[in-house]
């Protein structure tokens, strides 16, 4: 096995609020290959976003390492000497589009903004090309580069955002629920495109969500995440099949059906378990639960 | 006996800087008591206006241009806000999407609840109103202590309870329920949908539950009803959508859930976008995106086909004459 | 009915929606008036029938007249010719004065928002007791250690102690913009500090101080001349609005309300029109309706 | 005990900002340049020789470093003595008393009528949105907010007392009628009408956009929904949603509206400590100076403290934490 692309280590990240001290994130260590969608789930509150930034170097966190291509993120020396690597490799795709573009600058502009940071000579002519061509990518249309983002709808968005990461060509993309603020007819779409990206471009995600229905059609391994720890982490088919956490069942049984007899007599599992402990441990090839030891 | 409530061909417009919104566009349904009917459909088409025109919650610059509304059989279409403020709280009340932004952020949970008991029982006195508070959070599922706390310090399921109380103080018959979970994580939407289900069967509260997942709707709704571009396109109970779609819209709605997909295969997607509503395409609305679409659906409105009793369909698909087609989505399996 | 309408015919593409009709701009009443006293002020040489500083002691107080449009002041000089002279000082003293007040406030501003918390907090305690120093003493105090009033001093004096309440809006907006998730996609991307000042910062920015400074424009007018007219602004020799209308309590006595009247109206149509347009800049475009 | 506590800790910072406040008076004061000795000796002071200027500046104090002469002036005002002031030769809280009521009077009742008044109009104006009320409110408004102050004065005293003889224009009170209040009252008329319109709009529009906000918040639709009406929404929800951030402002502005009655003060002849200030300022009085700056710096700091405290008790984030700075 080569070596992992993304090697999440004991990352752990505090808060302070005053007085209050909050493991946002506890102990969380996973691997990502290259050219796979990694899944991280749990819900609002679980840690899952924090990991996101940690990742991006948004957040430094307390204890741990990110290692990216081999390259110790969270030791500062090593990030410096590989700056321009990792600020055009790893890209970070927000959950809601509308506050993550600039709305006063034109599509054009926000697709080329990275290009033009980092100087890069566009090979297709001109930035406006270039912004083009990642429009088309994504599916867009020639006729949005010149509107502004109050101008489209949340699905085209979404796209935008996207082809502005895609621009870099990265290894890497950490996608913070990136439809979790979108309609179900458009979320699709946009399931559609990052598989598509993956299959035919071979491109590797980080893809977080709160709801595991999406991530069973599009990830290759999902993580369960729950209040700041990894409670379960196994290749999608077996995660789905075989549940060994029960917040893990929990969540599953919380995805909504669309039977309505199936759906009426099935009751609910309690959700509100008490707070995780225990040490990861493999329980089948490639999936580890956390258990007491 | 009469229907709860009588929608009767209601159209709404909104002026907006770039021209006539037609938000609804000739709506009919009605709702017995005690029964849940879910409105579902993409964002923007009208699903939210129509629940908001009902109880008159609009800004000035939309109007209720046409049709009739009737509650118990009673006119109420051309109702002032004097006799409206009568009917909120106690005909039909309201719950709304963000319950972050739904309760003011100044008072107390108990004040906010006491408020909308006193609305309509000005007179109780105070140990009684304190009672009353206690037990509509109780019954929503809430510690009577959260009473002495404010919104802040509240999570955002337990802030939809809150509101959920709110709406309930006056034991309203009916329940307009805009979008209740689509702001809350899965697990929280699975309770609060419960919870709106045992509220209904307790109580006896009629329900309309907007959202834009089918999936969502399966579990709670009696009726469902599926709205495009300001119209029902169809209607019928809730064994009778899901089992037996008749509209291709509906089709593409079921397609598109993540949880049908299979393995491996590739998410189905309604193509195109839906069409503005300012001025919107003559015909089937529908129509430019879908792949089914004939002739005549760019040409002439379809009326609203019966199917059974309680199933309605507005698609020219049903029409005799139309070519027979085969509706590309099966009975849901695990 | 033939059944050939009934034909399966799939996805046809939609006319494209009518573009809307490009918005009409209300002819701006206000923008006319303040371009007018604008450009009369600059030109004023051209066209002003007598030195305004020339004292006509022989018409003294004269009531307006064709001889005299506006009448004389007190000291005999024609108040038409030094409305737009004087209108000229006034004007470039409120400019800079706005100019400088702009500078330290965005400076002052930008800092405290950008800075840890704890120099944020010292910076914004400073404001506070800089609030609570009655602004006269300071300005008092101002004028002393630059001497000699002239425009230019009025000008910083204004300038120096009238910043605060833009600093406290651009901190806010700063802020605001800093922590918004386009600006941390940008510094991802490896956006530097001047990229991210440049492209997110001021464009995001500039539209909504714009209001405060009009308003800071205002005020740096009103200033000058209630400080000309205190007696602690130009001198009576240098003719500007503030500095004619400190002459109006010997107007008083002689019952000519024209030194008064007319200087002031001058004074107020500008400010009416700074305010409109002011109004104007303020970002009410997409406002939502009232749910009340 | 935590009531205490609070109190305590308010009143701490309130020590703690006065203190401040007086050392930055303070070293403003003697570091601008000027003399001090011609306000005490007046002209006499041009004409003396080195020695007895020195001689003068040894008996003022002004002799010592700057650090030595604060800590001289604060030990004597804790103890009372606040000092004498140059102009008038007299202690200086013989001079600020005679006047002080009067300012009291003009600044105290101008502050509660704009505080009033603002509130009102702005919930008139909220409640009448883009309707006739609101516009020409508005309108009349925006043009009161555009004269400056001593204009208004002017044009108030050449119409009401040169022309209609209706009101007097200058003094607090006529000869001989200092007891009487229907006098007094007569003489405020037109100081208080100048200090009301000069402030008044600013507060008001500002109460009246901040509610027009207030308004399209989401939980406005709630409490439509649950049956209340449109009254009780604007002044129980939004209203009190709104009263943070005006009581910071009008905190903040209490030396505009209080001390920035200097104008008036001048232009009515009006004895108050504003025009009392602006001479100690000028004239380099450094006592007099001191105490009115305290003084007012400290009405400053005190109205924020209350405003703080009261917002507390009306929206519980604020004591939590959650919100920011509300100005």
């Amino acid at each position: 096995m080569t070596a992992p692309l993304l090697d999440v280590c004991h990352l752990t990240h505090v808060f302070r609020h005053g007085r209050l001290i909050l493991r946002a994130v506890d102990d969380v260590s996973f691997q990502i290959q290259e050219g796979e969608i990694f899944g991280l789930v749990g819900e609002s509150g679980s840690g899952k976003s924090t990991v996101a930034r940690c990742v991006m170097n948004i957040y430094r966190p307390a204890k741990g390492s990110i290692l990216f291509q081999g390259i110790d993120i969270c030791d500062p020396r090593q990030r410096r000497a590989n700056q321009k690597l990792l600020q055009t490799k790893r890209q970070l795709i927000f959950q809601d589009s509308a506050s993550s573009l600039d709305q006063r600058m034109t599509v054009a502009e926000i697709v080329a903004e990275p290009m033009a940071i980092h100087r890069i000579v566009p090979p297709r002519g001109s930035l406006r090309e270039e912004a083009k061509f990642q429009l088309y990518y994504v599916g867009l249309g020639e006729d949005c580069l010149d509107k502004y983002p109050t101008e489209l709808s949340g699905g085209q968005r979404q796209r935008v955002a996207i082809a502005r990461a895609l621009s870099m060509e990265p290894a890497l993309l950490v996608a913070d629920e990136p439809i979790a603020s979108l309609d179900v007819s458009i979320q699709a779409q946009i399931l559609n495109l990052f598989r598509h990206l993956q299959e035919e471009h071979g491109f590797t995600f980080l893809f977080i969500a709160h709801d595991l229905a999406v991530v069973r059609y599009l990830c290759s391994r999902v993580a369960v995440m729950f209040r700041g720890k990894i409670v379960e982490i196994a290749p999608t088919g077996e995660l789905f099949r075989d549940p060994l956490h029960p917040y893990t069942r929990a969540l599953l049984s919380a995805i909504p059906i669309p039977d309505p007899q199936a759906e009426r007599s099935r009751p609910l599992p309690p959700f509100d378990l008490p707070a995780p402990q225990g040490v990861l441990t493999e329980a089948a090839p490639g999936h580890y639960v956390l258990r007491s030891p | 006996m009469s229907a709860l409530l009588d929608v009767q061909d209601l159209s709404v417009t909104f002026h907006s800087p770039h021209g006539l919104v037609e938000a609804v566009r000739g709506v009919s349904f009605s709702l017995q008591a005690g029964e849940v009917l879910a409105i579902v459909g993409e964002s923007g088409c009208g699903k939210s206006v129509l629940c908001k025109s009902i109880m008159k919650l609009l800004p000035e610059s939309a109007q209720i241009v046409g049709g009739r509304i009737l509650l118990k059989g009673t006119d109420i279409t051309g109702y002032t806000e004097r006799e409206m403020r009568r009917l909120r709280g106690r005909a039909f009340s309201m719950l709304f999407q963000d319950p972050m932004t739904a309760l003011a952020p100044t008072m107390t949970i108990g004040r906010q609840i006491g408020e909308a008991v006193l609305v309509h029982r000005p007179r109780l006195p105070r140990a009684a109103l304190r009672r009353r508070v206690a037990e509509l959070l109780d019954l929503v599922g809430l510690d009577p202590a959260a009473a002495r706390l404010c919104p802040y310090a509240l999570s955002g399921g337990m802030r939809q309870r809150s509101v959920l109380a709110v709406a309930l103080a006056s034991e309203p018959s009916l329940l307009f329920a805009d979008e209740p979970t689509t702001a809350l994580d899965v697990t929280i939407q699975a309770q609060v949908l419960d919870l709106l289900r045992a509220i209904q069967q307790k109580l006896g509260t009629a329900t309309v539950l907007v959202s834009h997942d089918l999936a969502v709707v399966a579990r709670a709704a009696d009726r469902v009803a599926v709205m495009y571009a300001g119209k029902l396109v169809e209607t019928g109970t809730a064994e009778e959508v899901f089992y037996d779609p008749r509209h291709p819209y509906t089709w593409g709605l079921l397609r598109a859930l993540p949880a049908r997909a299979r393995e491996g295969e590739p998410l189905y997607t309604i193509p195109g976008m839906p069409p503005s509503l300012i001025d919107p395409p003559k015909g089937d609305a529908f129509a430019c995106r879908n792949e089914y679409a004939l002739a005549i659906d760019y040409e002439e409105m379809p009326p609203m086909f019966q199917i059974t009793d309680t199933h309605f369909a507005a698609t020219w698909l049903l029409d005799p004459r139309a070519p027979k087609i085969e509706p590309p989505v099966g009975r849901w399996s695990k | 009915m033939s059944d050939s309408r009934f034909t399966q015919v799939g996805i046809r593409p939609l006319p494209p929606p009518l573009a809307p009709a490009p918005r009409r701009r209300r002819p701006c009443l206000s923008a006319f008036l303040l371009g007018a006293i604008l450009l009369g002020c600059l030109l004023c040489d051209l066209f002003i029938p007598k030195d305004p500083a020339y004292m006509d002691l022989a018409n003294c107080s004269r009531p307006p007249s064709a001889a005299f449009l506006f009448g004389t002041d007190t000291m005999g000089r024609d108040i038409f010719s030094m409305i737009w002279s004087g209108g000229r000082v006034s004007l470039f003293i409120a400019f800079l004065a706005t100019a400088i007040s702009t500078a330290i406030a965005v400076i002052f501003g930008s800092l405290s928002a950008l800075a840890p918390p704890w120099l944020d907090a010292l910076l914004m305690r400073l404001t506070e007791i800089l609030l609570s120093v009655p602004s006269l003493l300071l300005i008092v105090l101002l004028q002393a250690v630059l001497g000699q009033p002239n425009a230019v001093t009025i000008a910083i004096v204004i300038g120096v102690t009238s910043w605060t309440s833009i600093a406290k809006v651009v901190r806010t907006e700063v802020r605001q913009i800093r922590s918004s998730e386009f600006v941390i996609a940008s510094r991802c991307m490896g956006g530097g500090f001047f990229h991210i000042l440049w492209r997110h910062l001021a464009p995001n920015f500039l539209p909504s101080i714009l209001f405060m400074v009009v308003m800071d424009l205002r005020s740096a007018i009103v200033a000058e001349s209630t400080l000309s007219f205190m007696g602690i602004g130009l001198p009576l020799s240098v003719i500007s609005w503030g500095s004619m209308l400190s002459l109006s309590e010997k107007a008083l006595l002689a019952n000519a309300w024209w030194i008064i009247l007319i200087p002031g109206l001058f004074l107020i149509v500008t400010l009416l029109c700074i305010t409109d347009l002011g109004n104007r800049f303020r970002k009410n475009a997409n406002r939502k309706e009232s749910n009340l | 005990m935590s009531t205490v506590l609070y109190c305590l800790k308010k009143l701490a910072a309130f020590a703690v900002s006065l203190l401040v406040l007086s050392v930055v008076v303070f070293s403003i004061a003697r570091l601008a340049p000027g003399d001090p000795l011609v306000s005490y000796y007046g002209d006499r002071a041009e004409k003396m020789s080195p020695a007895e200027r020195a001689w003068a500046e040894e008996r003022l104090g002004l002799h010592d470093p700057l650090p030595v002469q604060y800590a001289r002036w604060l030990s004597n005002a804790l103890r009372g003595d606040l000092g004498i002031s140059y102009k008038y030769k007299t202690d200086v809280l013989e001079v600020i008393q005679g006047r002080l009521g009067n300012t009291l009077l003009l600044g105290g009742l101008g502050f509660l009528l704009i505080f009033g008044l603002s509130l009102l109009l702005g919930v008139l104006c909220a409640w009448f949105e883009d309707r006739l009320l609101d516009r020409w409110i508005c309108r009349i408004g925006t043009v009161s907010s555009c004269v400056p102050e001593f204009w208004l004065s002017l044009v108030l005293i050449l119409l009401f007392s040169v022309t209609l003889r209706l009101l007097p224009s200058s003094g607090a009170y006529t000869i001989g009628h200092a007891g009487d209040p229907a006098d007094r009252l007569r003489h405020l008329v037109l100081p208080l009408t100048v200090i009301v319109l000069g402030h008044l709009w600013y507060y008001a529009y500002m109460v009246r956009n901040k509610l027009l906000e207030e308004v399209r918040a989401d939980y406005v639709l709630l409490a439509k929904a649950k049956g209340l009406g449109k009254g009780a929404i604007l002044f129980r929800h939004c209203l009190r949603g709104i009263l943070p951030s005006y009581f910071s402002i009008i905190a903040i502005s209490v030396p505009h509206i209080l001390g920035g009655t200097y104008i008036v003060e001048t232009v009515f002849s009006y004895p108050g400590l504003g025009a009392l200030a602006y001479e100690s300022a000028r004239y380099q009085d450094y006592d007099l100076l001191m105490v009115l700056s305290i003084l007012s710096g400290g009405a400053v700091i005190l109205c924020s403290l209350i405003a703080q405290a009261v917002n507390e008790r009306i929206d519980p984030r604020i004591r939590a934490g959650e919100v920011g700075p509300l100005v």
